[in-house]
């Protein structure tokens, strides 16, 4: 029998994992929560275990389920994909603990990165770079002063028990320290009932840039390249690509050696990335590291001719990894597709999915979690896919990218496509001046209709108008009755096609 | 059959008329009042090929959302209509009314649960003032006026579910 | 406005020259017969125009209605994707003469390499290995003795005037010449009516090698690799893969430069492919040269990262070759999806596609003429998509194509999807042990069947069976009523799926 | 409901028995006179998600061909069933008849145009007969004989456009 592998996901990356099983020539073994019995991830799947309720927090993020489930199908090994459990170290040590073979880094190796106060300063024992910051409260003005002698300009004050943003304050220069101190005291007090600030260097215009890492059991880290991600909306990454077009191979290969220094440190096996701020004058700074495999995964993919997935498992394995020696070729860009209307402030529009046509031909490549017919659920992550475009070099990836978007067809749910097509349209995205800031201040305009289409959709309209009419006189039982029925189901009340005459 | 087509999505207010002479094989179609040359094939229920003048070809997909409008997706673009027959249009027309649509309810876009209200009766709201919180997807949706008013009701507390097109509030709209 | 390239062709084809028009920013500009109306090519355009009935000779064959469409949609280029008119030199030279830019070879290469005994001369004369054979009728016996004393035995004695493989006969010896000499003669009168037969070295377990070669209008050629395409079924090729693996790096460097010269020798522009016969003992023989891209050119395209299809337009344009220096990486497989029967002799199987899933995921490309809904006429050719998987190496491409047709679901017509399942699995194909005679003897064996699977079937024919007995009761007007009617098409009364409550 | 099902495709001849005790969540099913364990979600007309004993899995679509046999699609492999109620298969055992279908019929599996008819009336083939060509899709495609016996009738003429299911010719099987 073929060893078999517990895909502790759902969605998009399960099936991404469920395809690399069968690559390797494993037996993937898949879970699913009371909302994803007909999910495509158990649709695709030979073997699928029900693990509970549709809350993430009864079934998909329930440790003893998934172990359950990989005992009774005699599991070897437990892959987590991204997001629910991927970074829990205790749950990580459970599946060693039960036998079975974890695929990803060791729990330690987790623990070490889990914080990030201390993975930062065991980076900077390390030798990693990290953003120059003051350990220790600011004692009054003159500390910030000195600190921003030493350092420079423009320091960003933080409050010590702080986070998402509230009590942080920019300082531009000398003058501005005082008042700036108080009154970042005050949002510190209100806000955490603690005064303590800090001050950091704030890298303006700066960059999230990314290196994908790579270790085997045998000892050896390698570092495949980077990736762009800096075009991110409320912290949320929604384009990436590989390579940067910012990073130049002077940058690469010292950022390189950092990520691999990083890794060493922990003692990393797997795949990891290794985050890093990059700042417009070249220099970098270490911002965390992700010990699991990421949703961009596949830009680094296309570009090093890679298989990360199932690298990693092979790695769990015991084998020595096969990729290291991999070089990039072009460059490759991602689109993550959500269930949100970018028209209505990106709202989530969950519902059922009534037509849907993936991109394909050269050059594209679709991981997707959703099928026409499919109910987008509201309770998970509303990410309906990933569309990824490779090309010779930047601009024929953006191009083909601009195309894949225009011939991907989703209709029943809003979705994020209109936006990347505007996105990719922009004179900034395709001339690459980009930052981590770039989104906060653009704006999502849709196109200027197009008048010769909006005469066909007036005809098309119409036609429907005169079915509908026709069918509500003759009672619907013609053959030119509605061939989808309404049901009471309010994804269906809320968007149903006019049955017509095929 | 004629129909007149206001827009309530892109290019809102925007109206034009088509009238369909003849629905079957070939197309016959006034286009604000002009004679247009069409064929359109349905490809599924709801969905059509649509060539027009000079070859112009698109896909278009017909949807009814909740509220009645009209939308049409075509070639990678989104219009929504509001139909109205001939005897609606012209009752129109003689009374300045503006169609069916409560302009003064808020409904919920999305189904979700209602996290934190942020306005009560009476309130004056401003075009962008939050008015509500809504979760759905694990994310949090500040839901914000579209126009100025005074908040007549608000249908919903916290904690309540809702599913699209209910009442999440009621205005007065200014003037 | 955009440039306007007219896509002289349907089909999966002419959805690959409107993705290649896209991504360099040009406006395709398709054409269709009556039986294409709502053919997928048709949908996926922007401008669309009508050239007549469904037969073939009545509209795709037809220069002056594609030059018709082509000077009224204000096009500049026209591109003949493969068959049809794309090898057809007065064609070629209409749409030049019409002030228009054909998007492939000067006609008079077409024509060069158009004649099978021409080309042959003129590539004998430009220094290209053919196989041996005589020029003139055999006068005897005594001549072919001749004539396998110095070139070697076995021979292949063919009818001068045949074709189609009647009156060929394989002659291992001097010791059969007397008698086969009288029986391929007889065989030559009563077939064309002419006894002439003459002598070719016959090459046994050869295989169908061809390389891509590219020339730009500065007079650059170069050559991309070799295609392996040794499986054919009836002369047809079925599986192709990039590279050859039974091509060494020293016969890849000799071939690649006997391509270049035999393109030069025609004044080759635009990509071309220049098959051969590989021995087994290494040595290869020219067979002819396909003027037009060629069906299996995704292979080449992810092994070497370049896309023909813009790279022909572009040089049509007057480009230099932008893919020159490419070099490949890794290994890719193609699979020529068809609507047959593996399991009744490879019978057509036109119809309606009921369901249709493609695959998708890491190294997967669908090249797809179809989706699901669409209707297979029978006037064309039956070739419903081609699936092309990469890989690190032909193992893992190998794998990866298993994979993928696993994953694609077809159903309504019956595809080749379970014969090449089948031909994947057997270990001459995984171990390379093929040659263009491989297919001749293979059997096509559905697997056994999985005892679970069979389970499962009869659960699932069973309730379909239930919900047929009480619609037929309930006269189909509750709830659970068909969603997709009976009509009176051949088609679906042929097959026809359960109307199922949702 | 309770069915004798009749493998008609690969694995011909063998018979197995399904009765589905109740059709409504949870399922209850008898395979051959065992209970057995399934679930089982329709994910579109005729087509399900069915997992068995031991969480196994797949995909099962079914459709009826033109001669009544059932063909199901499950992970990548096709079964071909003849359904027989309880009355038809006891009446079956009874008489001890074929079922339903008249073996003797060559029937058309696709639809096309007769090109050429190489046997008459009268003539003894054997499986691997050649018997006519076919055309469809641009390609010949010869019809041979899957056994022995003498041709009643031939129910084509060379031109004659045919379609799925019609009879070709008729056989007056051996033994």
């Amino acid at each position: 029998m073929k060893p078999r592998l517990l895909v502790a996901n759902r969605g998009e990356i399960a099936i991404r994992i469920v395809r690399a099983c069968r690559d390797l020539g494993l037996e993937p073994v898949v879970v699913f929560s009371e909302a994803d019995r007909t999910a495509l991830h158990v649709r695709l799947a030979d073997v699928a275990i029900p693990i509970g309720p549709a809350p993430a927090r009864e079934s998909y993020l329930v440790g003893a389920k998934l172990l359950a489930a990989a005992k009774q199908t005699g599991c070897t090994y437990v892959h987590p994909g991204f997001g629910f459990l991927s970074e829990n170290a205790p749950f990580a040590q459970a599946v060693v603990d039960a036998g079975l073979v974890w695929v990803g880094p060791h729990p330690a190796s987790i623990e070490a990165m889990g914080s990030k106060t201390t993975s930062r300063a065991r980076m900077q024992a390390a030798g990693v770079p990290i953003v120059p910051g003051m350990t220790t409260p600011a004692s009054g003005p003159e500390e910030l002063i000195a600190f921003g002698r030493a350092h420079g300009f423009p320091l960003l004050l933080k409050a010590s028990a702080g986070g998402g943003g509230k009590g942080m304050r920019i300082v531009r220069g000398e003058g501005e320290v005082a008042q700036a101190f108080e009154r970042a005291r005050g949002e510190a007090r209100s806000f955490f009932a603690d005064e303590s600030v800090y001050a950091e260097l704030y890298v303006e215009s700066s960059r999230h840039i990314e290196v994908q890492v790579l270790g085997d059991t045998t000892g050896r880290v390698v570092a495949l390249g980077e990736r762009e991600c800096s075009l991110q909306r409320r912290h949320q990454k929604v384009l990436e690509e590989c390579p940067s077009a910012a990073v130049t191979p002077e940058i690469r290969a010292a950022m390189q050696d950092v990520a691999v220094a990083a890794a060493r440190a922990v003692d990393y096996v797997s795949a990891g990335t290794v985050e890093f701020l990059l700042a417009p004058d070249g220099r970098f700074y270490f911002l965390e590291m992700n010990t699991r495999i990421q949703v961009e995964h596949p830009v680094t993919e296309m570009v090093y001719g890679v298989d990360l997935v199932t690298e990693m498992i092979a790695i769990a394995m015991g084998r020595p990894l096969s990729c290291g020696d991999a070089s990039p070729r072009g460059h490759a860009v991602e689109c993550r597709i959500y269930a949100e209307d970018p028209a209505q402030g990106f709202a989530p529009s969950p519902g059922k999915i009534l037509r849907l046509r993936w991109p394909g031909g050269p050059g594209i490549r679709v991981d997707a979690g959703v099928e026409a017919g499919d109910v987008v659920p509201l309770d998970y992550d509303p990410m309906l896919a990933k569309i990824i475009a490779w090309g010779g070099n930047r601009d024929e990836a953006l191009a083909r990218m601009r195309r894949a978007l225009a011939e991907t067809r989703i209709e029943g749910i809003e979705t994020s496509i209109p936006f990347f097509l505007a996105l990719l349209s922009d004179p900034d995205v395709v001339l690459n001046r980009i930052s981590t800031q770039f989104l906060d201040t653009w704006r999502f305009e849709p196109g200027a209709p197009d008048v010769a289409l909006e005469d066909l959709a007036l005809v098309a309209a119409a036609l429907a108008e005169i079915e509908s009419v026709r069918r509500s006189r003759g009672a619907g039982n013609g053959p030119g009755a509605p061939s989808s029925r309404p049901s009471t189901s309010s994804w269906r009340s809320a968007r149903m096609p006019f049955g017509m005459r095929e | 059959m004629k129909f007149r087509a206001r827009f309530t999505g892109p290019g809102e207010g925007k109206s034009r008329e088509i009238e369909i002479v003849s629905a079957s094989s070939p197309l016959e179609i006034r286009l604000d009042a002009v004679d247009a040359r069409f064929d359109a094939q349905v490809t599924a229920p709801g969905s059509f090929s649509i060539l027009g003048p000079s070859g112009r070809h698109a896909e278009a997909s017909v949807h009814r959302e909740a509220d009645g409008t009209l939308r049409v997706h075509v070639g990678g673009q989104r219009f929504d209509f509001e139909f109205l027959d001939e005897l609606t249009a012209r009752a129109m027309v003689a009374t300045g009314s503006g169609g069916g649509r409560k302009k003064g309810d808020l409904k919920a876009s999305m189904p979700g649960r209602v996290l934190r209200v942020l306005v009560k009766k009476g309130d004056e709201v401003v075009a962008g003032t939050p008015l509500l919180v809504l979760e759905a997807m694990k994310m949090e949706n500040e839901v914000r006026s579209t126009r100025a008013g005074r908040v007549r009701s608000v249908d919903v507390v916290p904690g309540q579910a809702v599913a699209t097109g209910d009442v999440l509030a009621r205005f007065e709209p200014e003037s």
